[in-house]
């Protein structure tokens, strides 16, 4: 830099010109490839094994994992299932053993053929405590497996009514045996095969994954050729990379945009509710032990002024864990917006605006839409009443691993993913004590939710949860808010089939 | 001769004087409202009302009385906000560059005064701690003892005394040949007084001209990290997470973006234009 | 830890050497970029404020760098992302390269490995990318440099054989550019040196708005998720990093100053 | 004084005043010339603005003074009305200067050769071989030894006496017909004082180039000059051939002078500085004479 200088500042005004031409003609290309498609995901893939970790159990990511794998049994748009891997399963007789078909003609991406032996091991893995898999508790229920030809026989050690539901549900993964033991777990994260409709062409952690439609692959062949997924974690920036033109597709952002964005010609949208309930988790600690608190957290919320104001309208208040559409969605149970019962409930506990009841709630921020601003919202309604919450942000994952450690906050903020649309998946799960997803763990609960998971007659269960539902209502044990409506906004040159499970599946995208 | 140099410094005097009166004015009305912000702030900065979420600016149609610089989306007064997050903005600024003074300038006149192993040591400090940047310190920070303004403050304190030592080291060590300290030395002054008595008021001048420029770095390390919500509890109102809120929705209510973005940057420039004309002022070379 | 194994991330379940590593080169190539471009305007308003001292423009840079010194380095970025993101899209909002791009590099130094490969596709794209970023980054130090630097010339501009050299027929801009710049930009390098850890500190932020998958994004996905183990990888690189390009600018004032040099 | 000979004077300066941006006048009406090849002290007391009317020929005056009145010629051609590009590269073409302080005079950053060479490539078009042969020819010609290794050294490795014999090469380098010597030897001790100057006279006889040679020292003055211009507060108090001043000094303050130099000849001559009456009258008839022309040029 410092022999002479023979810089003139002509030369250096010509030089910094020509630069800002040449990175400008780069970018405007991009997007239009013929049949690549380019979505802005609002969450990273932070490990390729969907079947272990925390990753395996976040909702948002099952999307980016059903492009590259499959599960034993596959499901519609319409939350109904059909054949996955398997293209016949059952329960015995007597229900004390399962058969299981194995779809024929399909291939990994390394051109190793699906085998029998690839489900067994798989659903021995994830039956074994030891290689971490959080639903263990289900897949623990079946074991000694048993292949004739390509139909696998197993014992029902413990009954579990919706266990073929589980299959086309989280860590229902199929993984290769042969080459996962080849490889190892480090070998898989870093080159990840499946036998899904994509092969993973590139993958840059925190950054993108490139997808390459697999040519050998059974099902139907998806429309785009290549598919980046872009990882941006900020909303603002995916608004950006829509409306620039740098990705075709995105999700997950503010609605006042969704609704900006989709009057825009050459963007189009869809806003559909989806199996996600944005709810507060309760934790049996501190305060939260006191029923009149509970309750009265829970009356001083108006839902619906939340949902118009904050999410344009899209949402749908919730009183129970269950969402119009499920099983076990009972209409009569309410818990109606009612700040003056908040007060007296708090009084009778020795609370009131001046000497307010203290605790921490804990909630993302930027994860699902307004997630942050409806804590803050809610926070502001409980100032009136006399609760004084302090707010603490955290990513998703941190909160999977405080929830497995029952370590969260007295109230904490999550969206409930229940794309099975069965009560034990929600309310069940969410409520029982000894599962990792719960919070609440007091004892009654236990004994309400425990027989149900075994309850052999269909009407009966039902009947049952919904008995537990008006229940978990009268004692505030959660706190559900509604019911999301997921926003996706594509260019128009290309058409999204909506799932209501909340997954933006590449190979459910279309050209228009 | 002797007429050229009265006439030079006087044109300039009347120029620094407005250099100096601007952010004077400014930086007294920001501490007015911080230090009133109840009494000042139209509103409560909490107070939230989903019915007049997203009100434009006064002078702007569809605004409310009472809501001068509208509100945000959550019906929140942007304006009582801003005033409340003065508060934390002087807080943090006060706190931490006067820890970091106090913490900097210390070792400065130690070095610079004892001189020999003391010296070396300190240098020693400061050449590797200089290194490390506040903002990166305070996100790493925030990871051990957790968010909240101690977090903030000890990273800025933690990090920004290498500059006080750095040149108070070195003024100190200029006044130290003076002949006026050889002279109180020898009439039996004990070291440690002769360094008070004697050095500091010399060196006091320019360690204020650092101070304001250090609060003005402060400033913006808050507004950094209540950015990425790493700052205090994210409901009691900062310029930095009003203007993340903000972000979000520019497209519609840029004014929750863009007034505290504009009282930040006024904030910080008037800390360092005042911290720039003090240092004028005072220092020896550009005298 | 001592023997060199730092563990594996809990989030991204993979070794933290490896993930520290493969992160940095992003930031030091957007880091670089930065600096080049702080040090190109800085000397460049530094040379113009010298060439028009006493006059409007040199006020008038003097404020803009004043106002440009007081704007975070985050808040730039938020301004561009805007302006060249959204209002006219021209520029790359986020990530590093473009997914589209084939890169099978043995380093991840996309760029200098670009232009040493020849290819230019890659380097096109990830200036294309980092330039954003890199200007948010560069503008407090640009400003900065503009100060120190116009005062050093300006000082410089006084000496007798800058006098000499107008004697001898050089025009006011070569006399600045040939004689002076090079006594002036030697006390400048040391605020360089220093400010440029600070530059690296601000990639946390800038890297976290453009969703640039750097060192500081990750560090803070770390912080937030209190992955330690990642954490203290991050904080050793960092500490590494600020020593050896302290020792780099110590090195390279002795070199550039002739008087040290010869002894 | 200006006859429009043949081949004119090499510098014509007529009635040049200079001023301070508050009007305070630094030099008042000041006219002196030079032939070709002849050599003119300008001598007077410190802060009597002489140095001020050589840095006005080479155009170096300090930004913020200004030239109030008068003309200066460089070989007939009026600089006053010239463009800025056109002044320079006149006064690049014929003058150079030999400037007071070598210690500052040379760009600690950069060797020597390209600070001799660089002007003479880049400004008079020499080729990159004339220059480096002229400039070591040069420097052996000031008794520098081993001009190559001077050559590729930096300035801080020499002595202050050879960094001004380096500036002397530099100056005659492009053999101008005008050199601004000014105060060349002041900033040197004595022993190198005498040497410079007998270089400086050597250089200018072979070359045949005017010197302006601006000095405060009488003694300077006799071993140089041939013609003097005595200068004070900004005024010319006597312009005559050096012999005669020494021997019938016409105007008092010329007296004083050379009565206030110790002579290097006669060490025991008793010297006694300027009376001090003498300065205030003299100060006293210029601010009359200031007066008057105020009031004229109202």
């Amino acid at each position: 830099m410092t022999s002479s200088l023979p810089l003139s500042r002509r030369g250096f005004m010509g030089a910094s010109a020509a630069l800002t031409a040449l990175l400008a003609t780069g970018s405007s290309v991009l997007a239009e490839g013929a049949d690549s498609l380019t979505i802005a995901y609002n969450l990273p893939v932070q490990s390729w094994d969907p079947t272990t970790g925390p990753a395996a159990v976040n909702p948002a990511l099952q999307s980016v994992y059903l492009a590259v794998f499959d599960r034993y049994i596959a499901q519609a748009p319409d939350l109904s299932f059909g054949p996955g891997l398997l293209t016949d399963w059952g329960f015995s007789e007597d229900k004390s053993q399962i058969t299981m078909t194995v779809r024929e003609g399909v291939t990994w991406h390394n051109g190793d053929a699906l085998t029998p032996e690839d489900i067994v091991w798989s659903l021995a893995r994830a039956g074994d405590p030891a290689t971490g898999n959080p639903m263990q508790f289900v897949w623990g229920k079946i074991g000694n497996f048993s292949v004739d030809g390509n139909v696998i026989t197993a014992d029902v050690k413990e009954f579990e009514p919706a266990l073929f539901k589980w299959m086309a549900f989280l860590t229902a993964f199929v993984l290769p045996k042969a080459y996962y033991e080849k490889v190892g777990a480090e070998g898989f994260e870093k080159a990840p095969i499946g036998t899904g409709p994509y092969m993973v062409d590139a993958f840059e952690q925190g950054a993108y994954v490139r997808l390459k439609a697999y040519p050998g692959y059974w099902g139907e062949k998806p429309a785009f050729e290549t598919v980046t997924i872009k990882f941006v974690t900020d909303a603002a920036s995916r608004v950006a990379e829509i409306e620039s033109g740098n990705s075709d597709v995105t999700s997950n952002i503010p609605y006042e945009e969704y609704d900006r964005l989709i009057a825009k010609d050459g963007l189009e949208g869809e806003a559909v509710p989806i199996t996600d309930i944005g709810m507060i988790f309760l934790n049996d600690i501190d305060v939260m032990l006191d029923k009149n608190v509970r309750l009265a957290a829970h009356h001083a919320i108006d839902k619906q002024l939340i949902i118009d104001r904050l999410l344009r309208g899209y949402g749908v208040p919730l009183s129970t864990l269950e969402v119009p559409g499920y099983a076990a969605y009972d209409e009569s149970i309410t818990v109606d917006y009612d700040p003056e019962k908040s007060k007296e409930l708090l009084a009778a506990s020795g609370y009131s605006t001046d000497t307010p009841v203290k605790f921490t709630i804990q909630t993302t921020r930027g994860f699902k839409p307004k997630d942050y601003e409806m804590i803050q919202a809610i926070v502001g309604m409980w100032r009136k009443v006399g609760i004084e919450a302090e707010i603490e942000v955290y990513e998703i994952a941190k909160h999977y691993e405080l929830r497995a450690a029952d370590t969260l906050a007295p109230a904490a903020f999550y969206n409930w993913g229940n794309s099975i649309g069965d009560p034990s998946t929600s309310t069940g799960f969410a409520m029982f004590g000894p599962s990792p997803h719960a919070v609440w763990d007091s004892a009654d609960l236990v004994e309400k939710i425990g027989p149900l998971f075994g309850e052999p007659d269909e009407d009966k269960r039902i009947a049952g949860y919904k008995d537990v539902s008006r229940y978990i209502a009268e004692e505030g044990y959660v706190i559900p808010l509604l019911q999301y409506v997921m926003p996706v906004v594509f260019r128009s040159a290309v058409a999204v089939t909506p799932y209501t499970s909340g997954d933006l599946l590449p190979q459910a995208i279309s050209k228009a | 001769m002797a007429d050229i140099t009265a006439a030079a410094p006087r044109r300039r005097a009347r120029r620094l004087n407005l250099r100096l009166w601007l952010p004077l004015l400014w930086l007294g009305a920001v501490a007015l409202a911080a230090i009133f912000a109840p009494l000042v702030a139209p509103q409560d900065p909490l107070m939230q009302d989903l019915m007049l979420e997203r009100l434009p600016p006064a002078f702007m149609d569809g605004s409310e009385p009472g809501y001068w610089l509208g509100t945000d989306s959550l019906g929140r007064d942007v304006l009582s906000r801003m005033i409340h997050g003065a508060r934390i903005a002087l807080f943090v600024s006060l706190v931490a560059a006067t820890a970091t003074c106090l913490f900097g300038a210390a070792l400065g006149l130690v070095a610079g005064y004892f001189g020999g192993w003391w010296d070396r040591v300190i240098s020693r400090l400061v050449d590797i701690w200089m290194a490390f940047p506040p903002v990166l310190f305070a996100v790493l920070l925030v990871a051990v003892i957790g968010t909240g303004l101690t977090s903030v403050i000890a990273a800025i304190a933690l990090i920004d005394w290498t500059r006080f030592a750095r040149v108070i080291r070195a003024e100190t060590m200029v006044q130290a040949r003076m002949d006026y300290v050889d002279s109180a030395r020898i009439g039996g002054a004990r070291r440690l007084t002769t360094l008070i008595s004697e050095i500091l008021p010399n060196v006091l001048p320019s360690i204020i001209a650092l101070l304001m420029l250090e609060m003005g770095i402060a400033v913006i390390v808050e507004a950094i990290l209540s950015f990425v919500n790493l700052s205090i509890s994210s409901d009691d109102p900062t310029w930095g997470s009003m203007i993340a809120e903000g972000r979000n929705a520019i497209h519609f209510a840029w004014w929750v973006l863009l007034f505290p973005l504009i009282a930040l940057f006024l904030t910080v420039l008037s800390f360092s234009t005042l911290g720039e004309g003090l240092k004028q002022r005072f220092d020896p070379v550009l005298q | 830890m001592l023997q060199g194994d730092f563990g594996t991330s809990i989030t991204l379940r993979r070794p933290v050497d490896e993930l520290v590593l493969s992160r940095l080169p992003a930031t030091l190539e957007l880091s670089v970029m930065a600096l080049a471009i702080a040090v190109a305007l800085g000397v460049a308003i530094a040379v113009i404020g010298a060439r028009r001292r006493g006059t409007a423009t040199e006020v008038g840079l003097d404020l803009t760098s004043g106002a440009v010194l007081s704007v975070p380095d985050f808040l730039w970025g938020l301004v561009f992302v805007l302006l060249f993101g959204v209002l006219w899209p021209v520029l790359s909002i986020s990530g590093r390269i473009d997914p589209q791009i084939d890169v099978d590099f043995t380093s991840n130094f996309y760029t200098f490995e670009g232009i040493v490969r020849g290819r230019f596709d890659v380097v096109q794209s990830t200036l294309s990318h980092m330039l954003m970023p890199a200007l948010a980054l560069a503008l407090p130090l640009a400003a900065m440099i503009a100060q120190l630097l116009k005062q050093n010339l300006k000082e410089v501009l006084l000496q007798d054989y800058t006098t000499l050299a107008r004697v001898r027929g050089f025009s006011e801009t070569s006399v600045i550019l040939r004689e002076a710049l090079r006594n002036a930009l030697l006390p400048t390098l040391t605020l360089v040196g220093v400010q440029f850890t600070f530059l690296i500190g601000g990639t946390v932020i800038v890297e976290r708005i453009f969703s640039y998958e750097g060192l500081g994004n990750m560090a803070i996905d770390a912080v937030i998720n209190r992955d330690l183990p990642l954490i203290q990888g991050i904080v050793l690189l960092f500490a590494a990093l600020f020593i050896v390009i302290n020792l780099l600018v110590d090195l390279s004032y002795t070199l550039l100053n002739p008087r040290l040099r010869h002894g | 004084m200006t006859g429009s000979h043949t081949h004119p004077n090499t510098l014509d300066v007529m009635q040049l005043g200079i001023a301070l941006p508050n009007g305070h006048r630094l030099l008042r009406d000041v006219s002196l010339s030079l032939r070709p090849g002849e050599v003119r002290a300008l001598v007077g007391e410190s802060g009597a603005g002489k140095s001020m009317i050589g840095k006005a020929v080479l155009g170096i005056l300090p930004q913020n003074l200004r030239v109030t009145g008068g003309e200066i010629l460089l070989e007939g051609q009026h600089l006053g009305a010239m463009t800025p590009w056109t002044r320079r590269k006149t006064v690049a073409q014929s003058a150079a200067l030999i400037p007071q302080d070598p210690l500052t005079a040379l760009n600690p950053a950069r060797r020597i050769g390209p600070q001799i060479t660089d002007p003479l490539v880049r400004i008079h078009g020499w080729s990159r071989a004339k220059a480096r042969d002229t400039a070591l020819a040069l420097l052996d010609r000031v008794h520098i030894r081993d001009p190559k290794r001077v050559m590729e050294s930096y300035p801080h490795e020499l002595s202050g006496g050879m960094r001004q014999r380096v500036l002397i090469a530099a100056a005659f380098a492009p053999s101008p017909r005008l050199i601004v010597a000014d105060e060349p030897t002041t900033a040197l001790d004595v022993t190198v004082q005498k040497q410079i100057l007998r270089l400086i006279r050597e250089l200018q006889q072979e070359t045949g180039t005017a010197v302006l040679f601006v000095t405060h020292d009488m003694g300077v003055v006799a071993k140089i000059s041939q013609k003097v211009t005595v200068l004070f507060a900004g005024k010319v108090m006597e312009d005559a051939p050096t012999e005669r001043i020494f021997t019938d000094p016409a105007h008092p303050y010329t007296r004083a002078l050379i009565a206030a130099t110790p002579s290097y000849a006669d060490l025991d001559r008793p010297f006694s500085p300027v009376p001090q009456t003498l300065i205030a009258e003299l100060q006293g008839a210029i601010a009359r004479d200031d007066a008057r022309h105020q009031g004229a040029a109202r």
